[in-house]
């Protein structure tokens, strides 16, 4: 059994990276940097050919015995609890595992040339293999312990990548940010796995989703919904949704390679993950399915909305990120767990790419970040123009990149699944982020150069490891939205075994449109596509043309040329009616929900517990008869509950 | 007879308890402390504990009592005590406190107080035998090991009274 | 006819006097006085219950309590001279440093 | 109760308890007669070890069934076994730990071990004794020799005032113990915590609220060991005054034995009118909870911050009892293991690096930590996470079974109270390691003196964090046998 051999191999895609993490944190001080690195890139690249020999060990099996568990060692067993440590490979978890070791190998050796110069080299690459294992963990284990202790660690992970420049006092501050509020969602999440382990009296996948495909629980059973929400709870933490989202576009004050790999490859996805693992739960239970539905379309259009009116490169693609796993959650609220996994796939390639470009233009830059400071940069640093321009044509919506047929069909099935106002809001949305991100490129590479003088001397392209890794990537972003080419049906085919449990999965836009007449992939197709090039437009309109008018001729022939000029104003009443409004609205989300509403209120929970907490130390006055008080007033409520009893 | 002694006692307890509380010089203090043991042990006369009365006035008021007002000679405190009070506010709550306990617990005695399970050492039995005999060979059977245990803490005692009280 | 209640009551007022001293007096001699009186309270409804019961144990109860009472005050005021050697008072007012 | 077999007089059930108070001896009457040429006095270290590993060689093993001794008032079940492993656990870990402190300190006395070793009988009765008695006189035995271990630095007015307030607050409390206990025999008849059950299984009716009463007066008694809110306020005092090495004990072992007794005295004796303790316990649990990580969230000094941390644990832990199931007991001695080793590594390094005189306990000293001394503070952060029950560490699997038991016998707003409380605590303990990894020094690290002792000290302690944490199953199995034979 060739196939089995090959899937035994798992437990080394876990162990190449904890080594790199061991050897590099032990020693890595004493090493050259060149060693480090190897070191490092070594480990993800041998766990990334592992998980290539264990998904073709899979493909040789048939689809619906894909289904591979690895037992490790018995964990918990407590009375008819039971749970063992084991790892389970199934089209899902190898598609995943794929996506973090082989876009993690790219951000290796990409970091190998932005970190370069610096002190923290063999702790930065130390941290990462160890979100790389974290996070490999995650995704491989075969129970819900496992994946909340992968969950756990990737935050602590997160946590000390975010604050990696700890010098810089932001840089602790969104660190610690980040931390605490994703242990705000993880105590949902753990508190879900609490009511899992009572329910079935078992947190193993199988065990659990066959017990609850078995029909015991009614669709919309209370105990389900409690569940589901609270698995979701932890997602919105994990995933950066309404409410708890404050902390992703703060976490850019990591490294610009782990923004890439945590902030939008990879962590931040776990939320959909976890929620296309549990999708038999989530069939389970309606109630939860239009929550998580809603607030990913909340999200998507709120995040996408900010993005508009950002002028830091990184936060535009944070909110970006944020927005696009709206669109994820959004997909599977609706029960398209195909295309909230297919867009979470590409939008790792995009998005990836978008970030390591955007790294690479602050490398060029020695640091800049703000857009307005940037501008015709595309012929100084071309790769990474031409890159970034692949990757922000996918993230928009251009057939035939990838993130047209991701989004193309999320649109499709929130119209086939949901109803109208998820479809317009996910539209709005796409409309959006078409424009952000081609102002953010207009911005960035086109027009004239806004580049201090100073730093213009040092310009240039990036070395070799930085730039391959993006040619890569933007490689996959061109056509690896191909894998979900309506019609082909590779990823839902590939994917079925893990959805085909829960009811109507058979998630693709052919096969749907049969049984419903309202959503026709190739309208939409074309609809969408119109959305993202008006996006376009109007971003061109907004950054290309106006700037670049020469002033003479437009007071010479002042009348006529600014009629012409302004294609009858019909940009102006455009502008008025919908441009403006939007960009107030934005500005309006971003400064009062965003900053102070939400973010404010995040910090004004931690405030009042410190503020509890410096006043209630009074208490504590030092006074031994004080102390003996407390003592008599809590013995006086013992007594008086005691004389109430019975 | 029996009642009238019990009323005395209590009378005489509960007063110089009172006195004790508000007695300034901790030597009264002391004083009144031991008229407290005395009317205790005279109680467990009346209900029939002849040994635990003889050990209250020769251990305890005998010994513990002396050992504190050693201590308070030692340090010389009859005079100077009760300098300063920070918690002068603690005084009137902590009486309302004290008033509120009390009447707790007395709500939960007010019924009568349910006796639990009668033991066979009635007090016929009881002087038959000899109330010292008895305890003496239930110390040495049934409560041998907690009898065993306090030799060990009264080592304790020892040796932390000398190393807590030793001068350098 | 004096019943158990008799003692109990006597007993809960003799308690509830001990708390009330240990909260409101400073010396902490005093204090640790206020406790004896606490302990001597539990002491006297021990042996009226086993009066009442007509058991042992109670009486046994008490011998220990008496024990450990001696021991508790060697200890005690070891700590309370210790206290003195340092600070030159046995005022528990004048004793906190360490607070908040 | 067939399970059940009845010696007296059996020796061989106090074996530990002998063995320890002999080694106690030996100890002072070593130092005693060879004072002058024992030097650094390395061979009491040994001595209390030695005498530690012997009974914990003699407490070995299972029990198939409750071995009832001395006319049924002690007791060796599985349970008492695995209070005793607890017990020795922690006595030894704090023995290697101290050995260095108290040399740098200058109070390196014979009597420090051997009152460590008899404090540790005191426990080992108290989780053993079937009686209220015995386990009164096991509550003093252990109480009296930490209240002498607290004023050791008898020239150090901290060290005075924590003694004499945990002195003059711990017998008041004992008071409302006393009083409980005798409000307990009056209404039943007898000591005996089998007794009592059977008593209040066929009678209780009759009695109500007088037996409430008594209940409620000995949670006062016992809630004060465990420092549980109201009864909590000498904990963040003494700690902070005692000797660093008797903080580590006191916050261990006396905290473990009082749970011991807790537990059986609530479950095995009043386990038939859990309904009413339980209200009582509810509320000291949510109190004890909040309170103590809220306030440890304003805390500068380490010491303190640990106390008020340790306050919260017994919140935790008074969360399982509230529970008052199998999972939640089992629970509940699982996390008092794993509270041994991540507290007593955690006070470990406080102890290398504080320096002569209890220098530098506040948290900012810690600054900067993660660069000069890499090890010590990986353990460090270890041992927090743990604490704030992140996985794949110890405190997590606990944390997960008190919730779990928690949830099973509904007390869902209990558990969600307590989860809220573990996210509060993350904010203090990640402060320590922000401290540590993400500022500047702000002093220099003296050439830290680290024994092999306290180093073995700390290596067990992570080890026994990432074991129970990774692999808790085994240590599970033994604590679900040792509950079994108990009721």
């Amino acid at each position: 059994m060739v196939e089995h051999s090959m899937l035994n191999l798992v437990a080394l895609i876990l162990l190449f990276p904890i080594l790199g993490t061991a050897v590099n944190g032990l020693v890595g001080k004493r090493l050259k940097k060149e060693t480090v690195s190897y070191i490092a890139c070594g480990s993800v690249g041998l766990s990334f050919f592992t998980a290539t020999l264990v998904f073709s060990g899979l493909l040789l099996l048939p689809p619906h015995e894909r289904l591979f568990e690895k037992q490790l060692f018995s964990w918990i067993e407590s009375g008819s609890f039971k749970a063992a440590a084991g790892l389970q490979v199934d089209p899902l978890s190898i598609l995943l595992t794929l996506i973090i070791t082989g876009i993690g190998l790219l951000i290796h050796i990409y970091s190998i040339g932005y970190m370069h110069e610096d002190k923290g080299y063999h702790r930065y690459f130390c941290y990462l293999n160890l979100f790389t294992f974290s996070m490999l963990l995650l995704v491989l284990g075969n129970n819900f312990l496992l994946m909340f202790i992968g969950w756990e660690a990737v935050g602590l992970c997160s946590y000390l990548l975010i604050g990696f420049w700890f010098e810089k006092k932001s840089a602790s501050d969104a660190a610690k940010k980040a931390f605490i509020v994703n242990r705000v969602g993880d105590f949902g999440f753990a508190l879900g796995i609490m009511l899992i382990f009572l329910t079935f009296h078992t947190i193993d996948y199988t065990e659990v989703f066959h017990a609850a495909s078995q029909g015991n629980f009614p669709v919309g059973s209370f105990t389900i919904t409690m569940i589901t929400l609270l698995l979701f709870v932890g997602a919105t933490g994990k995933s950066a949704q309404i409410p708890l989202y404050t902390w992703l576009p703060d976490a850019m004050e990591g490294p610009t390679p782990v923004s890439a790999l945590i902030h939008a490859a990879t962590m931040v996805t776990a939320g959909v993950y976890m929620i296309a693992r549990c999708n038999v739960l989530y069939m389970l239970s309606p109630l939860t399915m239009t929550v998580v539905a809603s607030i990913g379309a909340a999200t998507a259009l709120f995040a996408a909305s900010i993005g508009l009116v950002q002028n830091d490169i990184k936060r535009v693609l944070a909110y970006s990120t944020v927005s696009q796993l709206g669109y994820m959650f959004l997909a599977c609220g609706v029960g398209a767990f195909t295309a909230g996994v297919f867009h979470l796939v590409t939008h790792a390639f995009f998005k990836a790419l978008l970030f390591l470009g955007s790294g690479s233009v602050i490398h060029a830059l020695s640091g800049e970040m703000d857009v307005r400071k940037m501008g015709g940069l595309r012929h100084h640093i071309p790769v990474t123009y031409k890159t970034f321009l692949i990757g922000t044509v996918a993230i928009a919506g251009i057939p035939p990149f990838a993130g047209f047929f991701s989004k193309d069909e999320i649109l499709l099935e929130s119209l086939t699944y949901g109803n109208l106002i998820y479809w317009s809001v996910a539209a709005v949305a796409s409309l959006f982020t078409a424009f952000y991100m081609f102002r953010l490129l207009f911005l960035t590479f086109h027009g004239k150069s806004r580049v201090e003088h100073h730093v213009m001397e040092h310009l240039h392209e990036s070395p070799k490891n930085m730039t391959i890794p993006l040619i890569v990537l933007a490689g996959l972003s061109s056509i690896g939205g191909f894998l979900g080419i309506p019609g082909a049906h590779v990823m839902s085919t590939f994917l079925s075994p893990v959805f085909s449990a829960s009811g109507h999965t058979k998630v693709s836009g052919a096969e749907i449109s049969v049984h419903h007449g309202e959503g026709n992939p190739y309208l939409m197709m074309v609809v969408s596509t119109a959305i993202a090039l008006t996006g376009i437009f109007i971003a061109y309109q907004m950054y290309i043309k106006k700037p670049e008018l020469p002033k003479k001729l437009a007071e010479r022939f002042r009348f006529i040329y600014r009629v012409l000029l302004n294609k009858y104003y019909v940009d102006e009443i455009y502008t008025a009616l919908f441009v403006n409004p939007t960009r107030k609205i934005a500005v309006f989300f971003w400064k009062c929900v965003d900053i102070q509403i939400i973010d404010g209120s995040v910090n004004g929970i931690a405030r009042s517990i410190g503020w509890f907490s410096s006043n209630l130390r009074y208490l504590q006055t030092g006074y031994v008869r004080n102390y003996a008080f407390y003592i008599v007033v809590g013995c006086i409520f013992i007594i008086v509950l005691a004389a109430l009893g019975k | 007879m029996e009642a009238y002694l019990f009323y005395i006692m209590a009378a005489v307890a509960v007063v110089s308890a009172v006195y004790l509380i508000f007695e300034k010089n901790p030597v009264y203090s002391i004083l009144y402390l031991v008229m407290i043991l005395i009317s205790i042990a005279v109680l467990y006369l009346l209900l029939g504990a002849q040994f635990i009365a003889a050990v209250q006035i020769i251990v305890y008021a005998g010994a513990i009592m002396v050992l504190f007002l050693f201590v308070v000679m030692l340090l010389n405190l009859s005079a100077k005590e009760e300098l300063k009070d920070a918690l002068s506010f603690q005084k009137i709550p902590a009486i309302v406190m004290g008033i509120v306990l009390l009447s707790a617990i007395g709500i939960i005695l007010r019924s009568k107080i349910p006796l639990g399970k009668q033991g066979e050492y009635t007090s016929a039995y009881v002087h038959d035998v000899g109330n010292t005999q008895l305890i003496g060979k239930l110390l040495f059977t049934k409560y041998l090991l907690p009898f065993e245990i306090t030799s060990i803490l009264l080592f304790i005692a020892a040796i932390g009274a000398i190393i807590l009280a030793k001068r350098k | 006819m004096i019943t158990v209640t008799h003692y109990i009551v006597l007993s809960a007022i003799l308690f509830t006097l001990g708390v009330v001293g240990v909260l409101i007096r400073r010396n902490a001699i005093v204090v640790f006085m206020c406790i004896e009186l606490m302990l001597n309270a539990v002491n006297l409804s021990f042996v009226a219950f086993a009066h009442y019961l007509h058991s042992m144990n109670g009486q046994l109860f008490v011998f220990f309590t008496m024990t450990v009472a001696a021991a508790e005050a060697a200890v005690g005021l070891a700590i309370i001279v210790a206290v003195f050697r340092n600070k030159e008072t046995v005022n528990i007012d004048d004793i906190n440093i360490m607070k908040w | 109760m067939t399970n059940v077999s009845v010696m007296t007089f059996n020796i061989l059930s106090v074996l530990p308890i002998l063995v320890l108070a002999g080694f106690g001896m030996i100890v002072l009457f070593v130092d005693i007669l060879f004072s002058k040429r024992l030097g650094d006095k390395n061979i009491l270290a040994y001595l209390s070890l030695a005498g530690i590993i012997i009974a914990a060689i003699v407490s070995r093993g299972t029990t198939p069934i409750a071995l009832y001794s001395f006319n049924e008032t002690f007791v060796i079940d599985n349970y008492s076994l695995f209070f005793n492993f607890i017990f020795l656990l922690s006595t030894g870990l704090v023995i290697l730990i101290s050995h260095q402190y108290m040399k740098r300190e200058n109070i390196n006395y014979g009597e420090y071990y051997a009152l460590i070793l008899f404090s540790t009988i005191g426990m080992m009765l108290m989780a053993s004794g079937a009686d209220l008695l015995n386990i009164y006189i096991g509550l003093e035995v252990m109480s009296i020799s930490i209240y002498v271990l607290t004023g050791l630095k008898r020239s150090k007015l901290t060290s005075n005032e924590a003694s004499l307030k945990y002195f003059l607050l711990g017998a008041f409390a004992t008071g409302f113990l006393l009083y409980g206990v005798s409000i307990i025999y009056g209404a039943t008849g007898s000591f005996n915590l089998k007794e009592i059950a059977d008593f209040l299984i066929n009678k209780g009716d009759v009695t109500g609220p007088f037996v409430y009463l008594g209940v409620g007066l000995i949670i006062i008694g016992l809630g004060f060991k465990v420092a549980s809110v109201p009864f909590h306020a000498w904990v963040p005092d003494v700690y902070e005054g005692a000797p660093t090495a008797v903080t580590a004990f006191m916050s261990v072992g006396p905290k473990a034995a009082a749970f011991a007794a807790f537990i059986r005295i609530l479950m095995t004796a009043f386990g038939s009118t859990h309904y009413e303790w339980q209200k009582i316990v509810y509320v000291l649990a949510i109190l004890t909870m909040t309170v103590g990580n809220v306030v440890a969230v304003a805390q500068t000094n380490i010491k303190r911050m640990l106390a008020y941390s340790s306050i919260a644990h017994a919140g935790y832990l008074l969360v399982a009892l509230v529970a008052a199931n199998t999972l939640g007991v089992s629970g509940m001695l699982f996390y008092l293991l794993t509270y041994v080793f991540m507290n007593i590594g955690v006070f470990a390094i406080v102890i290398i690096l504080s320096q002569r005189n209890d220098g530098f306990m506040q948290i900012n000293d810690y600054a900067g930590l993660g660069y000069k001394h890499p090890l010590l503070a990986i353990a460090m952060t270890l041992f927090l996470l743990s604490m704030a029950g992140i996985p794949p560490t110890a405190g997590f699997i606990g944390k997960f079974y008190i919730f779990s038991a928690a949830i099973k016998s509904g007390y869902i707003g209990l558990a969600v109270i307590g989860m809220i409380n573990s996210v509060i605590s993350v904010y203090y303990y990640l402060r320590v390691t922000v401290v540590m990894y993400m500022q500047e020094p702000v002093r220099e690290f003296y050439p830290l003196t680290i024994s092999p002792f306290i180093v073995a000290a700390v290596v067990i302690s992570v080890i026994g964090t990432l074991h129970l944490g990774i692999f808790p199953s085994k240590i599970m199995e033994l604590v679900q046998q040792s509950i079994l034979t108990m009721r």
